[in-house]
């Protein structure tokens, strides 16, 4: 126990690592010191999460923000384990990356605050906090997603603040109306007080809670941002933003939402038909990009549609959240190592002569295949767990979901073919040869990704989905090999014109535009200008009169005869008017 | 009615012609000719009215209410003469000069 | 009835000379109006039985004031070389619009109607009876030092007043000199008749003077009918050309001016210091007190008047200088 | 002086701290700078101490009192609750800051004794609108601090600050006159001004009720000039021609500050919230407060001055402590009053980092911000706490009074507070993150648009440290000030205590 | 120390200012010594006088030993020892200031008349007897023309000509009054008239008559003609005197008339007086608005607070008890800050030989002293804390709020806004630099600190106002076992 209370303790050391150190990074004497230690900022929380002992972790820090809890359960361990395993590679991996970039101190910066805050809206259990990291990430990896200042890149960056601030925004609400109402401030009383709260506020609260972090997470409809921002960031930061961060808005939806409490039919039923919408819609638009990154940008809206998906089913049956929520965190965890594994793999794709490019393709099969649910893969695992949970889900869902799933899983094999195909190794080699620096992480990624299965089949009940799931998660590799060759065989996929990155995003902006007219800084600014002119015309004509009358009066009143008069008018009225107010008072 | 009514009559007439004086020319020297008039209109009142208490006992009072007065009056008529003539020294005329001079 | 019919004669006169006075349209006959004016003034105050008053208004009203008037006018012809004795009315440059042009002359004339009736039907409501203080100041004529009640209350139940009138003509004085001299005009040669009427008539104001001062403490006359009838011998000795010698000038002249209020201030001190209330005399002391007071102030009256006189009639302040002989 | 008792002397020693120093100042040389300085900062220090004993004091239960007649039937009454002690505070901490950074903002530059002497002066009244004991107090240090700030804002001289202080001066004295208005409107019928938990009013008869909401209108017409509520807030962007400490000082510390502190008292000491909301002012005064709010913000956006933006975002900003004070309820004053801290320290952050950007840099304008990050990265930090804070990112401070407002509204049952706090956010975000954008992104040009009046060479230095120190020391209190917000030492802390007095006495 | 306390102090004040004044003229050489020790004397005499009410009530002194109605009593009250003090204390300072303002030349000619003033005011506040207030009033008049008139230049000569007009024509008025109530009630002593006055038709005219006189020589809007040539063209210590304290002496004198004789049927009148004393705020607020000179601008500040005082009128006759405590106070309070104005602006235009107010030429740094001056007692007369014209205002709009004069509130309240609008428009230029930079020319450190005092005396008072009330209360408080000589507001 003691020991146990040690190795957890690890824990807030790990988390302000990243944030010590970016301070740190601020002094010009301490920063040349700190520069080499930031690729491994992440590690110390990485030990920690390995250490933990989930649910015994817990520190209660009352004068911290609004009091603040920190603490860990199973679920929040696994994003914690995936959280800070990305970050670590990714750190390094960036070491390496960004060599020769001139802005490599202001990487690191954002690099290591986004992480921070991703870190600690992990680990807070409070309000406060959680909503604290979340905006701390947030605003952080804005530095990450226009680190190159190419057009794209502010543009996105544009984009994603917008998306960001009524993300927080939104959650702002969210949180204040449930704390509000419900008085807590932790997510646990939280949750409890939104269940019992009055429909109007709790669909308040919810709407605001799915939307809010739903930006975060891609959801269907508010996911724009995310195919712009990913692929312009450094690989390493496209590697953490779509593979950690974006999982910040899964673990807001489960730290906020009811789950398990309280059914709410309704909620999920959006939910699941937003999931499948993305998971369908991601891959569709992913299919016909040809720059690898978007396409994984894609791939992630459609993965984290999966998620949404299953979240939606818990809101379904609270009484199957137990069951379910492992799921969704294996399935967060599996999709963020691929998914960083592919990123950064992407990263690395393009250099070496032909013989390294391939190596490193193949090595890209690997999380690929996990991607696709292949078997003996992570993914097939998560996939697997998440659809035999599906099976408890009411009428018409039980049956539909679980053939979704496959679909779906053939779709994201499809997907993954076409970005291997993208990837293929080039006939031209590339000045830059990959680097120990970069192989090393990817490797150990890719070594992680490899081995997780064979760690969780012990963790994770699997019994029962064994035997058929190697059947069923084989089939939709097998098919996308088959549609792959027959593509290619055709040859018609050259002609698929890219959907532009960001796809509805057009819907968006003519929206806001006709929104924002009438609000234009700029007009408004104008109008008010043209009006205070127009007023001022008027204001100096009337007060030139008013001067000139004020002056001839004055001349008239400083004529002795005039003074006289006056004199004697008021001789006469001081005598006669008392003579009246008498007589109105005797009679 | 005795005379002493008369003559404060004669003297409120006397006031109210210095006043339309004082009111009516521009010239400084008739200004404080009007003042003097107006003067004498308030002596007169103040006097005549003494003789109210009978023919043969005079209030002595008001009679040297008015020496005073007549003396602060020519004290005033001759500060009032020397300004007039050092004004028209300096401004070439003997009027009130408009409002204030700039 | 005959006394009812002069008086109101008389009253209507005054009325008549001060309106020919005031509008005329030649400033030396308004002058000369107004003097007349001044001793039809005097005639009333005979006719309103006070004695005092009409001495003070014949010698200062009429007599001093005309004489500073027209010194005055006469300055007034010389500097704007206007001659504001022919016939211009009004000696007024035509910058300047005409007074009462700013509103109608109907209205002052109606207001002027309205406070004259309203001054009469004010002076109409009072009692038809009616005392005054006659019976205080009867009561206590006796311990006032004085036989003459005027006097009685000019230099001793209101002595105050009088000290303040005193300090009233320095400041009169102290004013004409603070505007500084006048440019000196040259002198003109004086007609003979008026050297001649000044070297008989000042010893006869002289000895006036002395008469009325005397004669004050019990009868009508006193220090400022004394002083004024002094000071007018010397207007009348300084339009003759008789100027001061300059050694007089100075502090002679400075002690003269002052010498009616110094004796006030003095008095007022010593009673204060003595009596333990100031300006009272003992009774027994009063009546020389009341003659010694009235004798400085007829000196100061004298010399001050001669001083506006000399001061608006002529030269420079400096040059001026005392126009009474010891 | 009746009713001295033995507390009575400390309330008066805080505002000596200031008050002498500041006299002593007008009388120095130019030249004498190491015995201004001197002054100064032993002033400001002694204020600190003198305030941090009352703080101990009231924590503790003592009361400190100052009475003195004044006006037949009205004391002057400097009295120390929790409400001006924390103003007090406030206002301590922040001079000294300020003290610090004139110093090195003002460096060589003509007529420093009577700037400091102003500047003294004008915390000396900002104290004593602080612990006014009543109204009549309150009124006449409120109308000291207009006409002590007056010089400090036509300090340059120009024809610019000539006329930036007429139009200050327009506002800030009709208003005046009007809190005059009704200040003796009230006590006419009252009687009495003293500022009690529950107020005076609400033993008056119904047939008052329409007298006192015209009081009210009035008194807060008066106090809304320097809250600058629209639409009387026209002054406060056209101030920022002052010198930046003054700009530091009148936003955060005592002008705007001092009416929306007028705004607390009048609302809940003279009126009592209870009685006020009976009236049926308070929903009106929040309308108002939402409206600049949102209005504030909205000018914001299109300014390219920075401290122009500033000054609008100050308009904002600041009705946030009125709007928390006109929602009924503890959470919501909660908010609101410490809000007066948080936006204090917040914007004088701002304030200052825009001084120094000025003058080291001679950057004024948000275009002129290129890449501004690089050259003065520690400013730019502050700033950038700052501007977070602004919007309501924990955790800064402002976070938290954007919480316990929220709170608040829905206590109050209010929600239409809500989407307003959100639309300012919003538009806090809109104005802010584009500076931030340029200062930490963009490149930086080849020369700097420095000053060259000033023409002073900082060289390899960021800036002076006397430039530097108190804006990152702001910064970080502001991000104490939320990071530690319920620990016993906060503001937060502290205001709860007053809340409790407000509503459960 | 009873024995000092049996003094006549009040004899002395008025005597003693007469003595300097003769000694002046007797030697002129002595001018300034006999000057100041005079008026150093007077501050002393009124301290004394001061001391002695506080002690034994209200001061009463028959002069000559007659008594009223006979004779002529001298009298002082509360309201009357705060006008002296007022004179002394102002009159102090302008005395400090003009020791160094006046050539030689000048100097000889301005303390005996100032001299004479100084008894003149003395005399006036304390004078019980209305024919003997005429007496003084002439004597103030004519001192203040001659005063005005010093410097000798044309717009001086003008100003003082109309104002010695109007200041004979006001006395006339009044003096008519005086005979029609002297012989409506055989008597001039103020206590006796009250006793014997009835309202009847001569008693209406004599108000009228005595209203628009005094109103006139107090430069009451629209009667204010003459005011604004006249204290502009004067020398500084002399615009300082006759708007600190000349207009006072006849308002004084109507106040007096009002508290005593007039006020229980005087509302009509007290209405117009009230009326007119708006108009005054207004239109001379405007006026001072409009000037490009600092001088007029202050005159015609002058012009607008002699409405305040007016103010009182209205609202003292619905029966409020500190209407004497107010005009008490506002004068004072007038009287120090429009010195300080004055000399200030004296100073201003000594130091850069002009007094154009776009001109000022950042005399804040130059004259540092002066600018202060003229700003606190700007504050004061704005009415801005702390100071006495806020407190001043502060009772009127108490009164007037208490009696639900809304107009005069507003008046007031505007007033005071029109007045931070020309108070700040010099010292807004005061911080600027002139287009064309000139030399400026050295000012006596004297003459600064003379107007920075009285300024600050200005906002002293502000904190003295339960001493005044106390004055007047203790007045009060004596008067309630003298029957007879009670005045009651």
């Amino acid at each position: 126990m003691n020991s146990a209370m040690t190795l957890n303790s690890l824990l807030l050391p790990g988390i302000l690592c990243p944030l010590l150190l970016a301070c740190l990074m601020g002094f010009r004497t301490t920063r040349a010191l700190v520069l080499p230690l930031t690729p491994w900022a992440a590690l110390p929380a990485l030990i920690a999460a390995c250490l933990l002992t989930p649910n015994e972790a817990r520190w209660h820090f009352p004068g911290l923000l609004l009091g603040s809890e920190i603490g860990l359960d199973a679920t929040g361990q696994i994003f914690l384990l995936l959280t800070t395993l990305l970050w670590t590679v990714s750190g390094i991996y960036a070491r390496s990356y960004l060599r020769q970039s001139t802005r490599r101190e202001e990487f690191y910066v954002f690099f290591l605050l986004s992480m921070a805050g991703n870190f600690i809206l992990i680990v807070t259990q409070d309000l406060f906090g959680f909503y604290f990291g979340f905006s701390l990430m947030s605003f952080a990896a804005y530095g990450l997603i226009i680190h190159d200042r190419s057009a794209a890149a502010l543009r996105a960056g544009r984009i994603y603040m917008m998306l960001t601030v009524v993300a927080e925004l939104m959650l702002f609400v969210a949180l204040v109306v449930a704390a509000g109402i419900s008085g807590a401030t932790t997510f646990e009383a939280l949750r409890v007080g939104l269940a019992v709260m009055d429909p109007a506020d709790q669909n308040l609260v919810i709407l605001l809670g799915i939307a809010g972090c739903g930006i975060k997470a891609g959801l269907f409809g508010l996911h724009v941002w995310l195919p712009l921002a990913h692929p312009v960031a450094p690989a390493p930061a496209s590697a953490v933003l779509s593979g950690a961060m974006i999982k910040a808005g899964l673990l807001g939806w489960l730290q906020l939402l009811p789950l398990g409490l309280i059914a709410l039919p309704d909620w999920g039923e959006v939910l699941i038909l937003l999931g499948l919408a993305a998971a369908f819609y991601g891959v569709a638009i992913g299919l016909t990009q040809r720059n690898p990154k978007t396409l994984l940008a894609y791939s992630s809206i459609s993965q984290m549609g999966v998620m949404t998906m299953a979240v939606g089913v818990g809101l379904l049956m609270p009484h199957a959240w137990p069951l379910i929520l492992p799921a969704i965190a294996f399935y967060a965890l599996h999709h963020g190592l691929s998914k960083g594994a592919l990123f950064l793999g992407a990263g690395l794709a393009r250099s070496g002569d032909y013989r390294q490019q391939r190596r490193i393709w193949l090595g890209l099969w690997l999380p690929a295949l996990a991607l696709a649910g292949a078997p003996w893969t992570s993914g097939m695992l998560a996939k697997q767990l998440i659809k035999s949970h599906t099976l408890y889900a009411p009428a018409p869902w039980d049956a539909l979901l679980p053939l979704l799933l496959s679909v779906s899983a053939l779709a994201t094999a499809l997907l993954m073919a076409r970005l291997l195909y993208l990837l293929r190794p080039a006939a031209r080699s590339s000045a830059a040869a990959p680097v120990a620096g970069l192989i090393i992480p990817w490797a150990a990624l890719l070594s992680v990704i490899a081995l997780i299965p064979w760690w969780f089949t012990a963790a994770i009940d699997t019994s029962g989905m064994r035997t058929e799931s190697v059947m069923d998660s084989l089939w939709p590799v097998m098919a996308t090999a088959a549609i792959t060759w027959i593509v290619l065989r055709l040859d018609s996929f050259r002609m698929l014109q890219p959907v532009p990155a960001g796809d509805i995003l057009a819907l968006w902006t003519r929206a806001f535009q006709r929104f924002r007219l009438p609000l234009d800084p700029g007009t408004f600014s104008a109008a008010w200008n043209t009006l205070q002119a127009r007023m001022k015309i008027h204001l100096t004509g009337f007060i030139m009169a008013a001067k000139a009358k004020l002056d001839q009066t004055e001349d008239y009143l400083s004529r002795w005869d005039v003074a006289l008069l006056y004199a004697i008018i008021m001789a006469m009225v001081a005598a006669g008017i008392s003579i009246g107010f008498i007589g109105i008072n005797t009679y | 009615m005795t005379n002493a009514f008369l003559y404060a009559l004669a003297g409120s007439g006397l006031f109210v012609l210095g006043l339309h004086a004082l009111v009516m020319h521009a010239h400084v020297l008739r200004k404080i000719l009007a003042i003097n008039v107006m003067g004498s209109g308030v002596f007169l009142i103040l006097v005549a009215l003494a003789r109210r208490s009978g023919e043969t006992t005079t209030d002595p009072v008001p009679h040297a209410m008015v020496i005073t007065g007549i003396v602060v009056a020519v004290s005033a008529t001759a500060l009032a003469l020397a300004l007039m003539l050092k004004l028209a020294e300096k401004s070439g005329q003997a009027v009130l000069p408009d409002k204030h001079g700039d | 009835m005959l006394q009812w019919a002069f008086d109101t004669m008389l009253g209507f006169g005054l009325l008549w000379l001060a309106w020919r006075a005031l509008n005329s349209s030649d400033l030396f006959k308004a002058i000369v109006l107004f003097i007349a004016f001044g001793l039809l003034m005097a005639l009333a105050w005979v006719r309103l039985n006070a004695p005092d008053v009409a001495l003070a208004e014949a010698a200062i009203g009429a007599g001093l004031t005309g004489a500073l008037l027209l010194a005055a006018l006469a300055r007034l012809g010389a500097m704007t070389d206007q001659n504001v004795s022919g016939a211009s009315a009004y000696p007024v440059p035509s910058a300047q619009p005409p007074a009462g042009s700013h509103f109608s002359r109907g209205l002052l004339i109606l207001l002027l109607s309205a406070s004259v009736a309203g001054m009469a039907y004010a002076i109409w409501s009072l009692p038809s009876y009616a005392t005054g203080l006659s019976m205080d100041v009867a009561a206590h004529l006796d311990d006032s030092g004085v036989g003459n009640p005027v006097t009685a209350v000019l230099l001793n139940f209101r002595g105050y007043d009088t000290m303040l009138e005193m300090m009233v003509l320095l400041l009169a004085v102290l004013g004409v000199w603070s505007l500084g001299g006048l440019q000196q005009q040259p002198e003109k040669p004086v007609a003979a008749v008026l050297e001649t009427l000044s070297r008989f008539l000042t010893p006869v104001f002289i000895l006036a003077a002395a008469y009325l001062l005397w004669v004050g403490a019990d009868a009508p006359g006193g220090a400022f009918q004394a002083g004024s009838v002094l000071g007018a011998a010397g207007v009348l000795l300084l339009l003759s050309g008789w100027r001061p010698r300059v050694r007089l000038m100075q502090w002679p002249l400075r002690l003269a001016l002052t010498a009616g209020a110094g004796a006030f201030i003095l008095l007022g001190l010593l009673t204060l210091l003595l009596e333990k209330q100031f300006l009272t005399y003992p009774v027994a002391q009063a009546g020389r007190m009341i003659l010694l007071l009235e004798s400085l102030a007829t000196v100061s009256i004298a010399v001050t008047l001669a001083i506006l006189f000399l001061s608006v009639s002529s030269g420079h302040k400096e040059k001026s200088g005392k126009g009474e002989k010891k | 002086m009746d009713g001295m008792s033995g507390n009575a002397w400390l309330p008066l020693m805080v505002v000596a701290s200031a008050l002498l120093p500041g006299l002593i100042i007008f009388g120095l040389p130019e030249e004498k700078v190491r015995l201004r300085t001197v002054l100064n900062l032993s002033g400001a220090f002694a204020k600190i101490f003198f305030t941090g004993w009352m703080l101990w004091g009231v924590y503790h239960g003592n009361s400190y009192e100052m009475r003195m007649a004044f006006l037949p039937g009205l004391d002057l009454v400097l009295r120390a609750d929790s409400l001006s002690l924390l103003f007090i505070a406030l206002s301590s901490v922040l001079w000294l800051l300020t003290t610090v950074y004139a110093i090195g903002y003002l460096e060589n530059s003509p007529h420093r004794s009577r700037f400091f002497g102003f500047f003294s002066l004008c915390v000396t009244s900002t104290s004593g609108v602080a612990m006014s004991g009543n109204l009549i107090t309150f009124l006449l240090f409120y109308e000291l601090l207009t006409l002590v700030t007056y010089p400090l804002v036509v300090h340059r001289g120009t024809e610019a600050a000539r006329r930036a202080g007429q139009i200050y001066l327009t506002y800030t004295i009709s208003g005046g006159a009007l809190l005059l208005l009704g200040v003796v409107w009230l006590y006419a019928i009252t009687g009495t001004l003293e500022f009690s938990p529950q107020g005076i009013l609400y033993h008056l008869d119904t047939t008052y009720h329409p007298a006192l909401i015209a009081i009210f209108v009035l008194l807060i017409a008066g106090l809304g000039v320097k809250a600058a509520l629209v639409p009387l807030h026209g002054w406060l962007p056209e101030a920022m021609v002052a010198p930046a400490p003054v700009s530091a000082l009148l936003h955060a510390v005592a002008v705007v500050k001092a009416g929306a502190f007028g705004i607390v008292r009048v609302v809940y000491d003279i009126y009592g919230i209870d009685f006020a909301a009976e009236l049926g002012v308070t929903g009106p005064l929040a309308m108002l407060a939402a409206v600049t709010i949102l209005y504030g913000s909205l000018r914001a956006l299109a300014q390219d001055n920075l401290k122009r933006r500033l000054a609008f975002s100050t308009v904002s900003q600041v009705s946030y402590i009125t709007l928390g004070v006109a929602i009924v309820g503890p959470l919501a004053t909660i908010g609101g009053v410490v809000h007066l801290v948080h936006q204090g320290l917040m914007k004088i952050t701002l304030f200052f980092c825009a001084g120094n950007l000025a003058e080291t840099l001679g950057i004024h304008k948000v275009r002129e911000m290129n890449g501004v990050g690089r050259r003065m990265p520690w400013t730019m930090a502050a700033f950038t706490l700052g501007a977070f804070g602004m919007i309501g990112v924990p955790p800064v401070a402002g976070f938290i009074s954007k919480w316990y407002l929220g709170l608040g509204a829905l206590e109050a049952g209010e929600p239409w507070v809500i989407p307003v706090l959100i639309g300012s956010s919003l538009l806090n975000a809109a104005y802010f993150l584009p500076i931030l954008h340029r200062a930490w992104f963009r490149d930086p040009p080849d020369s700097w648009p420095v000053m060259r009046d000033t023409a002073r060479d900082f060289g390899d230095k960021e800036t002076a440290w006397a430039l530097l120190l108190p804006p990152v020391i702001t910064a970080l209190l502001a991000l104490f000030a939320g990071l530690l917000a319920s620990t016993w030492f906060s503001p937060l802390e502290w205001v709860q205590l007053i809340a409790q007095r407000a509503f459960y006495h | 120390m009873s024995s000092l306390l049996a003094i006549d102090w009040g004899v002395i004040a008025i005597l003693l200012p007469l003595a300097g004044g003769t000694a002046c003229v007797l030697w002129p050489a002595l001018s300034k010594p006999a000057g100041l020790i005079s008026v150093t004397g007077v501050v002393l005499a009124i301290a004394g006088l001061g001391w002695r009410i506080m002690e034994n009530g209200i001061y009463r002194h028959a002069v000559g030993g007659w008594g009223a109605p006979l004779g002529i009593d001298l009298f002082a009250d509360g309201l009357s020892l705060i006008m002296l003090i007022m004179t002394a204390l102002v009159g102090l300072g302008i005395s400090f200031y003009a020791r160094r303002y006046f050539s030689p030349r000048d100097a000889v000619r301005f303390w005996p008349i100032w001299l004479f003033l100084l008894a003149a005011l003395n005399a006036l506040f304390l004078s019980a007897d209305i024919f003997n207030l005429y007496v003084t009033l002439e004597m103030t008049g004519l001192a203040a023309v001659a005063l005005t008139a010093l410097t000798g230049r044309i717009d001086a000569l003008g100003g003082a000509m109309r104002y010695l007009l109007a200041t004979l024509l006001g006395s006339l008025a009044y003096l008519l009054g005086v005979a029609l109530l002297y012989h409506d009630a055989g008597s001039v002593d103020i206590a006796t008239l009250a006793q014997r006055i009835q309202p009847n038709a001569a008693v209406w005219t004599a108000l009228g008559l005595m209203s628009a006189g005094l109103a006139l020589k107090t430069a009451l809007f629209p009667l204010s003609f003459w005011l604004p040539p006249a204290h502009a063209s004067a020398p500084a210590p002399v615009s300082a005197l006759l708007s600190a304290l000349v207009v006072k002496a006849s308002f004084y004198i109507l106040l007096r008339l009002w508290l005593e004789l007039f006020g229980d049927f005087a509302q009509g009148a007290s209405m117009l007086l009230g009326l007119l004393g708006a108009a005054a705020i207004l239109w001379g607020s405007l006026q001072a608005l409009r000037q490009t000179r600092i001088k007029l601008l202050v005159a015609y500040s002058t012009v607008a607070q002699i409405g305040y005082l007016f103010l009182i009128y209205p609202l003292a006759s619905a029966g409020n008890g500190i209407a004497a405590g107010m005009a008490a106070y506002l004068a004072f309070s007038h009287a120090l800050a429009k010195s300080a104005m004055f000399l200030a602006a004296g100073n201003l235009m000594l130091f850069g030989g002009h007094d154009r107010i776009a001109d000022l030429d950042r005399a804040v740094q130059r004259l540092p002293l002066t600018v202060a001056a003229f700003a606190l007692a700007g504050v004061s007369i704005m009415g801005l804390p702390p100071s006495s014209g806020f407190v001043g205002k502060w009772l009127l709009l108490d009164a007037a709020m208490s009696q639900g004069r809304w107009d005069l509130a507003v008046v007031m309240i505007i007033g005071g806004l029109l007045a931070a609008g020309y108070i700040f428009k010099v010292l807004g230029y005061a911080f600027t630099q002139a287009e064309v930079p000139h030399d400026a020319r050295a000012v006596p450190a004297g003459m600064e600190w003379a107007a920075l005092l009285l300024a600050i005396g200005a906002i002293l008072l502000g904190f003295m106002a339960s001493e005044i009330f106390a004055l007047i209360a203790v007045d009060l408080v004596v008067n309630a076992d003298e029957a007879g000589t009670v005045w009651t507001a």
